[in-house]
C-alpha cells in the first residue's frame, strides 16, 4: 500500500473533508503560504483559498473562541493551535466553554471542534514548547481526546473527529510528523474511543500512546528475545478511554506497565492505573503497577537532559523487566 | 403611529423583564432559589432598545446579567422562569440556572459566567455568518464595562475588525464591575476610545433612553453589514447589588437614588403620554399585565418538575461519542 | 481554644503576614470595602491601605502575571482569583510561567507567589463556577498545591505557603468559609508535603482533602456502628503529595478509598490510586480500590441535580461497605 | 565627545550580536544545535539603543528573538553561547536554551517563549519597584509586533497605566510575525494607536537608527518615571527567517534586499565615520575584535561539560519544599 507520512495523513483527512463539506475549514497561525510550524498543511491554502485556510494573528483566545462560535452555527472548524503548550492562553475557552456549552444548556446545541495541537518534547525546544498536555483536559468533562500513533491512525481519527458533533482535542506529537507508515488513499473513519492492540502478548500489558508507542513496540521486539511478551495496547482515544480493552488484556497478562511522555505526577496513567485497580483485573494483578513517563521536571533544553527526563526505550524495559521479577 | 407601537412594545417588555427581575428577588432573598443571581434592574432599556433593534434572524450573546437580554430576545419566561428554579422544564433542563439561559437552536447564544469568554465566541458567530453568506444577519455581543478589561476584548476586536464582521458590540456601561468603579478599573474610563485601535466606530449614549438605544442600534446594525464591526456604550446603572449578598458599601444611597430618577421605565412611560400613544391607565395596565405574566411563570416553575436524576448524564456529549465507524 | 471559621483563619493568616513583612501583599478583585466576593478580606483595606490590599480590574491574566512579576523582583503576592474556574483565563501565568521560570532560568530565582482560589460546588453556582481543578494542576512540576480541610490547618498552612519560596496554588471550598473550629492566636506554621490523619482506624484508609474530609470523617462515624473502621487520611498537600503516610496507611488497613470533589475520571484520585499500586502497599491490598468522586458531567445548577453528581456522605458509606464485602 | 564614545559602544555592541547570531546559525544550519532559535540580524539597534539608554539599575524583559537584547544588557556572552550549547556553563545550566536566556539576579527578566506573557510580568516588575520605592528605576518590557495581537498586551496596557508604573513598553516591530505581515494581522497596522486607548503616550521610531532609538528610550526613561507607562514602537526587520527551516515564501527577495541596505550597523559605521569619530580601519578592528570574541565564547560552549545528570531535577523548587515546620 501507499505510504504517507503522519503529517501528511493529516493532511490528507483534512483534505478530504474540506473536498465534501464546505461547512469544514482550517483556521490558525501561519497555516498558509508557510504551511503551518510543522509544514503540514502546506499547498492547503493553493487548493481551498484564504477563507477556508483562515490564518490568524497571533490571538489564540481569540481564534480558539472564534472556532466554537462558529461550531455553535454549525460550521466544523478545525484550529491548528501551533504547539500544545500554547493552549494555555486559550485554556478558557476549551475548558469552560467548547466542553460546557452544549451541557450547561441543556443538551440544544453542540460544538463541533477540533483542535488540533503539535505535543510532545525531543526537539529540544525546552519547557515551554515541549510538553504533552493531556492531563490537563483528562479532567473537563465534555471534551473528546485524541492521541493518534501513526499515519494510519492518524487520518482515520481525524476524520472521525471532524465528522464528530463534540469538540475534540487532536493531540499530534512532533516527532511522529516525520514518520512513514501505509495510509489508504480513501476516505475512512476509525471509532473513537476504541484502543488498538498494536501487538499482542502475554506477560504484561502496555497501555500508551502516541509516540510512546513505538518506543514501546521496540521494546517489545527486543524483550522478546529475553523472553518477556509485552502487549502494546495503544489507547489511541483518552477520552473517552476503552476500559475494556485494558482490563481485558491486564486479565490475561496479570501485568501493567503504563508509558507516558507526559510527567508522571498527575499525570493521565495514573487514570489508568485507577481503572484497572477498581475492575475485576485487580485480582488478576501479579505485581505492582508500574508507570515509565517524563521526569517531574520542565522539560530541559540540553539534549543530554532532555533524552534523560523522557522515557526512552531502555527505560521501558527496565520497566518490564522489573515488574517480571 | 408604527413607532408609538414599538414604544408600547418595548415598554411592555421592560415591564416583563422588571417584574420577572422583581421577583426572582424575591424568592432569592427568601433562599427559595439555588444558586446566585445577576439582577439587570435600571438597566432594561439597554437590553430592549439593542435587542428590538434586531431583525428575527440576527444573534445575541448575552451576559451574566443576562435575564433582561433572553426576555428582550423573546426568551419564554416561563421556561426561564423554571431554569433559574432548577426544573425540568426550564430552558436548559436546570443544569444551566440563572448564569446560563441559553437558546442556541433560536439563536440566543447564552449568558457567560466567564467574564470576555463571550467576545471571542461572538467573533466566531458572526464569522459564521459570512462564511455562510447570510447577508443580512448580524450578531450582537453584550458585555460589561468591568468585562472590557479582559484580553479577550482586544483580541475579538481585532479579529472583528481584521474580517469586517457584521458584529455589534454592546458594552452596558453601568459603572461598575462588581465593587470596582469605572475609573478605578479603568486608565481611562471613556470605553469608546478602546475601540480606536482597531479602526472601530463607536460612541456612546444615553442608555436608559429606550428610543435612543433603539435607533443607535438599529443603524449600527446597518451599518456593521457593509463596513465590520461597531462598539457601541450604553451608559446605565443597576438599582440592586451586584449579585445576592451585596451590601452596597462601594456606592453611596445618593448615587442610587439619583440614578432611580433616571429609571427607564419610568422614562419610556412619560414618553408614551408626552406623545399620546398611551394614558395613565394604559401604563398601569400594561404592568399590571407584565406582573400577572409573571406570577404564571412562577406558577409554572414552582409546579413543574425537576429533571429526572437518571437524566444527569445526559447532554454532555452529542451522539454517540464511541463510535464502531 | 478559641474558635475562627476558616473564612477568618485564612484572613487572620494574611494578616498577620502583611503585619510582619512589608514584602507581602494582597492583590484581586473586589477585595477591597466589599471584602472579597466571600467576604475574607473585609476590614483589610482599612488596616493595610489600597496598596497592600491592591484591587484590580477583571483582568486574572494581567494581574496574576503581575504578582509573579513583583515576586521575581522579590515581593511575596497573594492573589486572590475569585473562583478558581476563572485560572483558566490565566493559566498560562500560572502553568508555564510561574511553575517554570526557576528551572527554565537554571535555578537562579525563585516565584513566591500564593494564590489563593475558592473552588467546589453546593452553591448552584453551575459549571462555570464551581469546580474543583486540582487535576488542572497536578501535572506540572514546579507547583505547590495545598488544599486545607479546617480552620487551623487552612491558617497554619497559608503561613507556611506565604513562606515559602516557591508558586503555591492554595484551594478553598466555598462551603467550609463559614465553617468554625479551634485555632490559636498566634503565628504558626504547618509543614507543606505533609498529610494528616484525622481520624484513626483499622479497616479502611480514606485518601481525601478538602471539604471532603469532613464527609468522610461523619461518615466513618456512621460506619464505627457497623462495625467499619475509617482511616481519614486528609493529604492536605497534593504537591508534593505525602506518600508515605498513604501507603504505611494501606500497608495497615489493606484497603483504600479515595473520595475528592473533582469529576472522578482524569481527577487527581488516579495518582492517589497509581501511588500506593506501585508502592509495596501493592501488596497488601485485599480489595480493589476505590473512587468516590463528582460523576464526570459539568456540575449543574439545579440543587436536586448538583446534589446528585457530588460525592455524599451516603455515597461514602456506599463506597466503604462496597469494599468490605 | 562622550556621544562619540557611546556611538562607538553601540557599534561594538552591535557587531557582537551579529557575529553572536552568525555564529549560530552556522551551528544551527549544520545541525550542530539542539533546539530551535531566532536570530535578530538586522534588528540589533532596536536592542541596543533601546537598552543603552537605560541605567545600570534598569530591569529588562527580553523577547524569544532575545539574543540581542541579552548582550545589549551585558550578559556575558560565554555564558549565552555555552546555554545555547546546552552546557553547563550556560547561564541556565543548559536547561533554558536560545529562548530562555536570563538573569533574573542581574535584572535580565529573560526571554519568554509564550508570546504577551511578558507583558504582565513586566507590569509586576515595575510595580514592585514602585512598592519598593526604587525611584529612579525603570522596566522595559520589548515584544513583537505580532505579539501586541494578545490580550495580554490589553490587560497590561491598562494595569500599567492605571498604576502608573516606571515601565517602557518597546514594540519591535519587523513587520512580521513569522509569515503574517503587520496589514494582515492587525485591522489598523498603526501600533502607536494601540496604547491610546489607556492614555498611554506613544512613539514610531526608525529602529534602525540607533542613536534616535538611544535618545527615544532615553527621553522614554525620564517620563514614565513621572507620568507611567509608555509605547515605543521601533520599526525594523529581520534579514533571516524566522526560525531554522523558513523558506521566506512570504517575503520577496525585493523587501529582503531593500532593507538589507538600512542594516543598522553599516548605518552606525558611517555615522562614526560622517563625525570622524572612527576610521575605516577603526570599523574593521571592531568587527574583528567581535568576531574573535564570539571565537572565544564559542570555544567556550564547546570545551564546557554538559550538566551532570544528576542534577537535571535539580532547580524545580527553591529550598526545602517538605517542610517540617
Ligand atoms: C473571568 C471572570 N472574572 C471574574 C468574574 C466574577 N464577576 C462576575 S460579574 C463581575 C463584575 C462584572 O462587571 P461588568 O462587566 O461591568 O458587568 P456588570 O456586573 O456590571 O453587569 C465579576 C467580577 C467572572 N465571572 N469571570
Ligand atoms: C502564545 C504563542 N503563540 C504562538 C507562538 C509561536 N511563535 C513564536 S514567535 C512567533 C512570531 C512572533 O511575532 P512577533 O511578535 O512579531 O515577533 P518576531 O518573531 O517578529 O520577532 C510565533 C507565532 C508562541 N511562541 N507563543
Ligand atoms: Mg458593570
Ligand atoms: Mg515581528
Amino acid at each position: 500500500m501507499r505510504e504517507l507520512t503522519y503529517g501528511q495523513a493529516i493532511k490528507e483527512a483534512m483534505t478530504l473533508e474540506m473536498r465534501q463539506d464546505e461547512d469544514v475549514f482550517l483556521m490558525g497561525e501561519d497555516i498558509g503560504v508557510y504551511g503551518g510550524c510543522f509544514g503540514v498543511s502546506l499547498g492547503m491554502l493553493e487548493e481551498f483559498g484564504p477563507e477556508r485556510v483562515l490564518e490568524t494573528p497571533i490571538s489564540e483566545l481569540g481564534f480558539v473562541g472564534a472556532g466554537i462560535g462558529s461550531a455553535l452555527l454549525k460550521m466544523r472548524p478545525i484550529v491548528e493551535i501551533m504547539f500544545s503548550d500554547f493552549s494555555t492562553v486559550c485554556y478558557d475557552q476549551i475548558v469552560n466553554q467548547a466542553a460546557k456549552i452544549r451541557y450547561m444548556f441543556g443538551g440544544k446545541n453542540s460544538v463541533p471542534i477540533v483542535i488540533r495541537m503539535p505535543d510532545g518534547a525531543g526537539t529540544g525546544a525546552a519547557a515551554q514548547h515541549s510538553q504533552s498536555p493531556e492531563a490537563w483536559y483528562t479532567n473537563v468533562p465534555g471534551l473528546i481526546i485524541i492521541a493518534p500513533s501513526t499515519p494510519y491512525d492518524a487520518k482515520g481519527l481525524l476524520i472521525s473527529a471532524i465528522r464528530n458533533d463534540n469538540p475534540v482535542l487532536f493531540f499530534e506529537h512532533k516527532l511522529l510528523y516525520g514518520m512513514k507508515g501505509e495510509v489508504p488513499e480513501e476516505y475512512y473513519t476509525l471509532p473513537i474511543g476504541k484502543a488498538d492492540i498494536k501487538r499482542e502478548g502475554s506477560d504484561i500489558t502496555v497501555a500508551t500512546y502516541g509516540r510512546m508507542v513505538h518506543l514501546c513496540l521496540s521494546a517489545a521486539e527486543e524483550l522478546l528475545e529475553e523472553g518477556i511478551s509485552l502487549e502494546v495496547v495503544d489507547l489511541r482515544t483518552l477520552s473517552p478511554l476503552d476500559k475494556r480493552t485494558i482490563i481485558e488484556s491486564v486479565k490475561k497478562t496479570g501485568r501493567l506497565l503504563i508509558v507516558h511522555e507526559a510527567h508522571k505526577t498527575g499525570g493521565f496513567g495514573g487514570e489508568i492505573a485507577a481503572t484497572v485497580t477498581e475492575s475485576e483485573a485487580f485480582y488478576y494483578l501479579d505485581s505492582p503497577i508500574e508507570r515509565c513517563c517524563s521526569m517531574d521536571v520542565p522539560i530541559p533544553c540540553s539534549l543530554e537532559l532532555e533524552k534523560n527526563v523522557l522515557p526512552t526505550k531502555e527505560r521501558i524495559i527496565a520497566s518490564a523487566r522489573g515488574l517480571m521479577k | 403611529m408604527i413607532e408609538n407601537e414599538l414604544i408600547i412594545e418595548m415598554y411592555k417588555r421592560m415591564w416583563l423583564i422588571r417584574k420577572f427581575e422583581e421577583k426572582i428577588n424575591e424568592y432569592f432573598s427568601r433562599g427559595e432559589i439555588h444558586g446566585t443571581c445577576h439582577l439587570c434592574i435600571g438597566e432594561e432599556a439597554t437590553a430592549v432598545g439593542s435587542i428590538f433593534a434586531l431583525k428575527k434572524s440576527d444573534y445575541v450573546h448575552g451576559t451574566h446579567r443576562g435575564h433582561g437580554q433572553a426576555i428582550a430576545f423573546g426568551t419564554d419566561v416561563n421556561s426561564m422562569m423554571a431554569e433559574i428554579f432548577g426544573k425540568a422544564t426550564g430552558l436548559c433542563k436546570g443544569k444551566g440556572g440563572s448564569m446560563h439561559i441559553a437558546d442556541v437552536e433560536k439563536r440566543y447564544l447564552g449568558s457567560n459566567g466567564i467574564l470576555g469568554a463571550s467576545m471571542p465566541i461572538s467573533v466566531g458567530a458572526a464569522l459564521a455568518l459570512k462564511k455562510k453568506k447570510c447577508e443580512d444577519t448580524v450578531v450582537l455581543c453584550l458585555f460589561g464595562d468591568g468585562s472590557s478589561n479582559q484580553g479577550a476584548f482586544h483580541e475579538a476586536m481585532n479579529l472583528a475588525a481584521l474580517w469586517k464582521l457584521p458584529l455589534i458590540f454592546v458594552c452596558v456601561n453601568n459603572l461598575y464591575g462588581m465593587s470596582m468603579s469605572i475609573d478605578r478599573s479603568m486608565s481611562d474610563p471613556d470605553l469608546t476610545k478602546r475601540s480606536l485601535p482597531y479602526g472601530i466606530r463607536s460612541i456612546s449614549i444615553d442608555g436608559n433612553d429606550i428610543m435612543g438605544v433603539y435607533e443607535t442600534v438599529s443603524e449600527a446594525r446597518s451599518y456593521v453589514l457593509g463596513n465590520g464591526p461597531m462598539l457601541i456604550v450604553e451608559n446605565t446603572y443597576r438599582h440592586m447589588g451586584h449579585a445576592k449578598m451585596d451590601a452596597n458599601r462601594y456606592r453611596t444611597k445618593e448615587e442610587i437614588n439619583s440614578w432611580k430618577q433616571k429609571d427607564p421605565i419610568k422614562r419610556a412611560g412619560e414618553l408614551l403620554l408626552k406623545i399620546s400613544a398611551a394614558s395613565e391607565q394604559d401604563l398601569v395596565q400594561y404592568e399590571s399585565d407584565a406582573a400577572e405574566r409573571i406570577e404564571n411563570a412562577v406558577r409554572f416553575a414552582l409546579e413543574s418538575p425537576v429533571l429526572a436524576i437518571e437524566k444527569i448524564a445526559d447532554d454532555v456529549f452529542a451522539g454517540e461519542v464511541v463510535s464502531d465507524a
